[in-house]
């Protein structure tokens, strides 16, 4: 096998030295009874060349092989990526690195997400970011448990329906097992957050609301602000399309004290979901109560400038049961990614293609209504809006789908049963004006 | 001594993004705008966001400045205990990369994405095969996802029991995520230690065994890489009064296609796939750690799972007693391909070969060294071998850290240091079966080389670092006035 | 001065791979054996060729260290004077490593190949416009092979009139491989001196030019950064004799969009798209070197050529009057599928901006640093500008080569030295559009630094480069007793 | 432009500098009769993201953009690249780095190109070999010319008429303005050169002979070799498939003076015939004749080993009209390519992957004239061979490429027209035992 070095002068001049026989007398020390009588059932080894053609062919059985059109976002969004952010973070001494538990022979990785840090924080508005979680649904889950534990008495957190659904149900899963307590915030027919349903409920630690909604929708959060701030309840801001910062203002600048979201939108893959990016974010207050790596700057012995992983204090390999969450790996390759992306479309680029995004929705949303289709809502949205459909619709798209890699939109109904026959879409800047077009015409007829 | 890996060389200063920062330049090109531009209403409209203006070649030569001063595998030996830091096959990154995987939307549908369905689907069940057990989900993002994910189905299946227990057993062995994934369930640890030779006694399990314990969380081979050969006796403890045992396979690169363990008591068990199976650990992630469980808890199992139905691949979410949803879509799915295609690679001869080999790497050095540096278990390790400083601190006061820095300056990077806590001044050496026995034995050279220097020239050890682009870091001073962005 | 890039850090030695070598290792997954084997006859079979076995991490580790060694335009600023080590884009090397290009084969015919045939005729189609001729082949294979197909085309063009010539003319600023190519084409190069600006007199070509002189090579703007003035009065002294002008374009980075060659009496010119057209150099090649010429020597440009026929793009052979082939096939495709992708990007107005970028990065320089260095032609210079060590060598016995090898250390590549030959001690900077101005002050203030330091300290100078890898190696120990193989 | 750093103050502050006021005015030293007039009419600059667009429409124009089946060699190979070559040749500072005329921070690619000369010695039996030339055709031009120029009176090289018909016609344009003179060495009926034609000429300077040969046979170099010290010439061996000395006795066991030829079989694509790589060997005594570049072992001035260019005395920077070559930049690339490919196969590869050439030559060679086309030759060869077809093949084959991307051979009347009817046929190892059959089939119906 190419990749185990080992000659068989090798294995016998080793085992001479550790006094074994064969390679199997390594494990005499293992009591029979705990040994598998079962050998490994699996497909024999394959050739790096018969890896390849397995591996196309499975790809290929996927839509995306081909070049698709996607009007869905719900979580994932199809921006473009510069060439130039896949090659660099392929560089090994970025991949094949570990944790940078020893700076001086990392600061590569150090200085690359101390870098990501800062950017986070401009572009949420924050004062501290973290070096990543592992989605956006993890880190609201992380963000709800700090409120909670933070908070002196209540020990609930209220999350709006239009928060993504997957979160929610994550949000769910991790509080199941405390004494922690999760409502939901119902939202109103215009596709928003009902903030005076919230304003209603009692003893809440935290109060989470995601804006852009899962509907597309901007909520109001200078509002969900003030009644946070009279219910002494801390405010989580969360998100899914990162892109979104590119335009409008930032939850940091509309006093969200905590952000969590999904970065996947920075230059990361699809990949069918993962992995993505969990960015998580905190004023200088929540500090100690951020989980997982934080990469502060300093100097070494020598004056340096330097960069070094701190605050570890509050983490699990430090304290053990007491630690603020248990994660230890977390998505560092794709908060570099991130940091290389940010760098490359820059201050310019990113305003302009947050822009573009929500131009090409507007046009979108302007197309489909002329094609037949209904607004469901009328409120202001970035790149991402519900449109009720007419009889057929769904037939129509999954043909589109099967024949031209067309996906029109994402099905409501299995998410919010009230929303039968609406569809959400998405348009980034990676479809054209023609595609658009291409589509209304295909919905049309 | 053979001639070392380390010596000096050019390297570049690189300052932060934001010094090169000039206003005006963008390092992306624009999309064209083909429609025409509607602006939102202002009072939504924010500033755009206080990113760095650089040139295409600004933002090129930073990262690439930025990567020369990293270690990875590719540049040379990474014995990090508990880490594994075998080599990760690049032929993994072209399958990760292609399109059919890298542009798939998560959302698109069952039907469009049977082929990435396949492949997590026998994903689970290969994962299964090797480790022993029923089922598995790959959707955990990484090891200590994975331990949540076991534990909140332990907790679960308390609960379903009707009475939920409130402790769990932990040996002062383990790794740190394990107590803090208890601790997020709820669970109280009850920390037993290990016997005299460094695995865990059944009498000490015993003890402390109760209808109020949830279970135990037992790491196996555990992390003085010595393998648990009580496991039976005490998965029996633990099992006669109504706990379950998690199994924190981390170091499942120890021991495939010799035990599986799901054949030896355990319930659920977590797998490392940045470690055991190749995938690159990208500098602190992205990883994998899916869970494999038993009958008993596979009911028990995240959402969505991935079935089979006549040969079309289907997510299901429909389980009653599942634990609910612990990833935003089907967890790592990029990190999953690249696994699948490690597995593919290797089949079942080159997995045992792997770990066989892995063994006797682990078993080499341990031999070679124990004379120059204390081996507080001197027993057959697995995987890796644990030694500490004590030689050199009672007699040059030279400590751990002080050799693992000096370790950079001979061109290696320094094995695990201070885990596992029971062994003060831990140097954990975990070599993987990837390194070869010429790389070893200069590993070896250079450790004697440096024990030497500890006589000799002790000041030498105590200054290392003296040839990496930075010296030892001053993380008091990072620590007390935390300074987290430029 | 503001902080310099260069600093020391950890490399890594690595031996040799044949001292790597293990019997029995093999880095390659073989491809299964599907048919039976069949022998040849023994007399025709040889011992299997001593290539060194290793494991796959042992080549990833090896390149990956050699590489780390090694300084790229991605390291730093590469001011190689004569070279043009612009940005050299990613995205291209994306396009050259599409399937359809990468994969194709040169005998799949026309029908298979659209594509490429259609890219390489675009190309020849913007080469031509951009340098002003009539037509264009990319065949030749770099520069040096460009200028070869155009003095084989003069030559040819001369045997046609019916009387071959045996001079060419060759001023001194000449790179080598201009009287070299002309050697090969049996001319005799009679050199011609500059005038006292630099650049060439009409007067003197005038003195050598005669019935028997083929023509004259001229390089605009010539090698010492200046642009020649006098070209029409020159073309015109040897169109009026017979002979033919021909010019070298590895500077078209100067005038792109200013001056075409082709309006100003030039009747051959090669082109280096591996520098004027942002082709990586690859560490000494591929590059390629097409060749642009007027209606009078269209017939003899090389075959096969490109027509297009009502949208089908062909492959034709049959010119009478060509030269011939110069190429096994249709020159570095590869590289010409780069070229074409930068010319898309910038457009006319992104390529003369490059242009006049790299100008005025050039000047800048020239202006900064004509006190610190001497500058034996004060004029405003193009994309170059020429300085010497005179100052220095007068004052402290400090050589050009002192000065390069201590601007290692400073973390720059050193200009080109010691060329062009007429100024003696040259110190030539390219620094090429791709730079900005913050790396050329910190380049400017590295060399005003390293100026004080020949004054201060000559011995750093002499002793230089301090921090890199190797120091100065034995030349002329390398040259005597030659050791070519290991 | 985003590789253009330069941002309008720059070039304002710079221009001051320069006393200049707008960058026209930088070419204000240049006459104005001698600038353009003329703009450049090229098409506007494009995004990154239409370049990717248009350029996948141009590959998909070339039927290489679907898996193709390709029984074509003639002089470009289709091997197995093993994915850590492109991987690492990718790495910026092998791509990015210009001729290493400052060895102190080049000695990646010295010591890489140092690697590649001592492999290609062992590939080919040498004792020197070069840092590469343009390709396998412009090595030969130029070993014929060392040939003739060393040779005291003969001014004529004699060339296989069965040597790649390109090399042919590139020998012949390099020679055609000296006062040398090639001549053609006939063939025989078996395929092979016809040695006792060589036999009967005079005052060579040179003998090239290819082996194996275009038409795929294996030529008796041994002889040549007898033939060429009989008449004090030099032998030139040459090659268009590097792959065949996994497998035969290389050249300079067989006593060639000078061996050149093609390196693209060691991972190298065939990228529609370039780059490749130009091999080029000698033994000791040719050392000074051989043309570009050549790296040698030296020790620095602290005695630790490095790499230099060395003997550049027979250079153009050197010796300028004198010099052996006029050769600059060369395929240095495409040389560190084929190291690494060398390195990753190895002596066990190598063999292996030659002989399952040659197999699979063998059974597609078997299973052709089973399926009715007739062997035109009957002596020894590597992976290619030439059979005689049937009628109405030429249009069988032309629908083969273009409903099923198979490439059935190489019709040879172009460039052989005796040869009319006949197809020069390829196996290599990434044709399987299926692919075979199934162009049988094809063939036979
Ligand atoms: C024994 C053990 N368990 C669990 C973990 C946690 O895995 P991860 O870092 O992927 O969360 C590790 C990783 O260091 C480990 O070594
Ligand atoms: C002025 C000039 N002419 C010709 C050449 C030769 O080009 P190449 O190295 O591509 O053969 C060069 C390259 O250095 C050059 O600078």
């Amino acid at each position: 096998m190419r990749y185990l070095p080992h000659t068989k002068e090798d294995i016998q001049s080793m085992l001479e030295v550790t006094g074994h026989k064969t390679l199997e007398n390594l494990f005499d020390s293992i009591p029979q009874d705990l040994k598998s009588k079962n050998g490994i059932n699996i497909p024999e080894a394959i050739s790096e060349w018969d890896l390849n053609a397995h591996m196309e062919h499975l790809a290929s059985d996927n839509i995306a092989c081909r070049d698709y059109k996607c009007f869905i976002g719900a979580g994932s969004y199809d921006h473009y990526i510069p060439a130039i952010v896949p090659y660099l973070i392929s560089r090994s001494e970025f991949m094949t690195a570990y944790t940078p538990y020893q700076p001086e022979i990392s600061q590569g990785t150090l200085q690359g997400i101390y870098e990501f840090q800062t950017m986070v924080t401009h572009l949420l508005g924050m004062d501290i970011a973290t070096a990543s979680h592992y989605d956006g649904g993890t880190a609201l889950a992380e963000a709800a448990l700090i409120s909670l534990r933070t908070h002196k008495t209540a020990n609930t957190v209220a999350v709006s329906r239009l928060t993504h659904p997957s979160h929610r149900q994550i949000v769910d899963t991790y509080l199941r097992p405390t004494q922690f307590k999760v409502i939901e915030i119902p939202c109103t027919e215009d596709g928003i957050t009902d903030l005076k349903a919230l304003e209603a409920m009692e003893d809440l630690a935290g109060i989470c609301v995601q804006s852009p909604n899962f509907l597309g929708n901007i909520e109001d959060l200078e509002k969900v602000r003030q009644i946070a701030t009279d219910k002494k309840a801390m405010m989580v801001a969360s998100f899914t399309e990162a892109m979104a910062y590119g335009l409008l203002k930032n939850p940091g600048s509309l006093g969200a004290d905590i952000v969590a979201g999904e970065g996947q939108s920075l230059g990361i893959s699809k990949s069918f979901g993962g992995p993505g990016l969990g960015l998580l974010a905190g004023t200088k207050k929540q500090m100690r109560n951020l989980p997982g790596r934080l990469i502060g700057k300093t100097t070494d012995v020598k004056g340096r400038p330097g960069y070094v992983l701190t605050l570890a204090t509050r983490e699990q390999h430090i304290r053990r049961e007491k630690a603020s969450s248990n994660i230890c790996s977390n998505n560092g390759l794709c908060a570099m990614t991130a940091g290389i992306y940010m760098a490359t479309v820059g201050k310019i680029g990113m305003r302009k293609i947050a822009q573009l995004n929500h131009n090409k929705a507007i046009y979108l949303k302007k197309t489909l209504i002329e094609s037949g289709l209904t607004p469901a809502f009328d409120v202001p949205f970035f790149n991402e809006f519900v449109m009720k459909v007419p009889e057929g619709f769904d037939q129509m798209r999954r043909n589109l789908i099967e024949e031209q890699c067309i996906f029109a939109g994402l099905d409501l109904e299995p998410y919010y049963p009230e929303l039968k026959g609406h569809y959400l879409f998405c348009a980034t800047e990676t479809v054209s004006k023609e595609d658009i077009d291409y589509l209304a015409k295909e919905v049309q007829s | 001594m053979t001639q070392k890996p380390g010596t000096g060389g050019l390297k570049f200063n690189e300052p932060q993004l934001w010094d090169k920062s000039r206003k005006g330049r963008c390092a992306v090109s624009l999309p064209k705008e083909d429609v025409e531009e509607s602006l939102l209403d202002d009072s939504l409209v924010g500033d755009a966001p206080d990113l760095p203006q650089l040139s295409e070649l600004d933002v090129v030569r930073h990262y690439t400045r930025l990567s020369q001063w990293n270690f990875g595998v590719d540049s040379g030996m990474y014995p990090l205990g508990s880490c594994t830091m075998k080599y990760n096959p690049k032929i993994n990154e072209v399958q990760a990369s292609r399109q059919g995987f890298a542009a798939a939307h998560p959302f698109s549908g069952d039907e469009a994405s049977q082929g990435a369905l396949k492949l997590m689907y026998s994903l689970e069940q290969f994962l299964a095969e090797i480790t022993g057990f029923e089922a598995v989900s790959v959707q955990p993002a990484a090891g200590a996802h994975g331990e949540l994910t076991g534990m909140l189905m332990i907790h679960k299946y308390h609960e379903k029991k009707g009475k939920q227990r409130s402790k769990i057993i932990i040996p002062d062995t383990a790794h740190g995520t394990n107590p803090a994934s208890a601790s997020l369930c709820g669970y109280d640890s009850i920390n037993v230690k290990s016997g005299p030779n460094g695995i865990l006694e059944p009498e000490a399990v015993k003890a402390v065994m109760d209808e109020d314990t949830a279970g135990i969380m037992l790491t196996n081979p555990n992390t003085l890489g010595l393998f648990e050969n009580h496991m039976k006796e005490i998965a029996d403890i633990v099992h006669a009064k109504g706990g379950l045992v998690y199994g924190d396979g981390a170091n499942m690169n120890a021991i495939m296609g010799v035990v599986k363990p799901g054949e030896i008591g355990i319930d659920v068990l977590h797998l490392n796939l940045h470690k055991t199976f190749s995938t690159p650990h990208g500098g602190g992630g992205p990883g994998a750690g899916p869970v494999a469980v038993n009958k008993i808890l596979e009911p028990f199992l995240p959402v969505p799972r991935i079935v089979k139905e006549e040969n079309i691949f289907k997510f299901v979410s429909t389980q009653p007693d599942t634990i609910g949803r612990m990833h935003t879509f089907y967890g790592h799915f990029g990190v999953l391909v690249r696994a699948y295609s490690y597995i593919l690679s290797l089949g079942a001869q080159g997995l045992s070969n792997a770990s066989k080999l892995a063994v006797l790497n682990a078993n080499y050095i341990k031999e070679k060294l124990k004379g120059t540096l204390h081996l507080p278990y001197d027993l057959p390790c697995m995987h890796e071998c644990v030694f500490n400083d004590k030689i050199q601190k009672e007699q040059y006061h030279i400590t751990t850290m002080d050799m693992a820095k000096r370790l950079l300056d001979y061109g290696f990077h320094p094995p695990t240091v201070y885990f596992p806590l029971v062994v003060d001044g831990a140097f954990m050496v975990e070599p993987t079966e990837t390194e070869s026995k010429e790389g070893i034995d200069q590993f070896i050279d250079a450790v004697k080389a440096i024990a030497k220097e500890a006589e000799t020239d002790p000041e030498k050890l105590k200054t290392a670092p003296h040839i990496t682009k930075v010296t030892r870091l001053d993380e008091v001073a990072a620590a007390r006035k935390p300074c987290l962005k430029g």
